[in-house]
């Protein structure tokens, strides 16, 4: 299980790789990764910030009750904070499994829980300044289905 | 003493991201009515609870939780991450 | 879109950083590995056969089918065949779209119907001998949610 | 003449990838049963007909349908791709 919340671009290819290497038990993987959307044009930039200390905690606690929750061989989550440019990578997700049902229901869980329970904020920088993204009503929503 | 730590646009409106409170506040909710009334920054920044999240010592929490024994509240909007 | 029916090895790591760099305006990518599983100890091999031209036909009309379903941003999907040794990628999905919901979503439904109706048939070799990779009930059954 | 392709099991059981055949047959199940007729490596490939799936023109079909104008046969086990 890795864990990682930085402020340093990480390598999507090269973690996936590295992920896929680790669980040979497994037959599947599936990633997620979040990227800066570019909106309608101009690449926005993003600010993420973060509250260190309960960040950590947050997310461990949700990766350990998807590797029960699934009998996950492996999970792995990475999330940056700071300034980010469009088309960067935002986070991702790993998940691996035997079967591929678990490995996806375990993707789309950490990541509703990601989403409205890990504690961070994006604010998006574009030519018309700054803005805080507001929660959305279907991700609050999704974690109903767990 | 309490440390309280404000995050997003909660730090923005308060103008500071932490600050060190002697309180005697029971509950969150009554350590809110102290804040909001000392200063109209933090009036402003607790106008819509609904709209507020808070963790005590790092976990989520309520409103009403009392805060004996609380080393750390923060306060701050509905997290975006992912 | 991108599809690639082949007998060569390819990159995870590579392909999924090339998506993801295809889709500026996706805030989302989804993607599914399919590994050859190490069968309790020894590390299996495995030998794919596939139907040459109703493979790409297939799979082609699969893709077409999620891009408008999910309005997705870009779909990929390599398949192996021939000999693939333990813990080698066998196949890989990727799926790019606005809002996670939708890659997820789409990834799944070309996960199920790859499994069930493109024509791939594995055999697994191992020091028992070869055999035949049974479908599942479970796939089959998977098609019935889209 | 139409091109008949096998794969998998069946391919093994019948010996052979694919082969030409002048057939008469109507639907898929009359060219099944013209084979089993034929020789006891077919009758072995085509014992269970719930374990199989057949493609005319490179599209999944049924044993029902029609052959005329099809000019390519494919009979497999249910695909493990994936």
């Amino acid at each position: 299980m890795k864990l990682q919340v930085q402020a340093e671009p990480f390598d999507l290819g090269a973690e996936s790789n590295a992920f896929a290497a680790g669980v040979l038990g497994a037959g599947a993987v599936v990633t997620f990764t979040g990227l800066v959307r570019d909106n309608g044009g101009a690449l926005a930039a993003m600010e993420i910030e973060h509250y260190p200390g309960m960040t950590e905690k947050a997310i461990a606690a949700m990766m350990d009750q998807a590797m029960v929750r699934w009998s996950l061989a492996d999970a792995l989550v990475i999330h940056r904070y700071g300034r980010l440019a469009g088309g960067e990578a935002i986070m991702m997700v790993a998940t691996a499994s035997r079967h591929r049902a678990d490995a996806f229901a375990a993707a789309e869980f950490l990541m509703d829980y990601l989403k409205s329970r890990a504690p961070f904020w994006k604010k998006e920088l574009s030519a018309d300044g700054a803005e805080w993204v507001a929660a959305r009503d279907e991700d609050e929503a999704a974690l109903g289905r767990w | 003493m309490i440390d309280v730590l404000y995050f997003a646009w909660v730090r923005e409106r308060i103008g500071v991201p932490r600050e060190k409170l002697d309180t005697t506040a029971v509950t969150v909710r009554d350590l809110i009515a102290e804040l909001v009334a000392r200063e109209e920054r933090y009036e402003l920044a607790f106008a819509d609870l609904d709209s507020l999240r808070v963790a005590l010592d790092q976990e989520l929490s309520s409103f009403d939780a009392p805060l004996a024994g609380v080393r750390e509240v923060a306060f701050f909007p509905p997290m975006t991450g992912g």
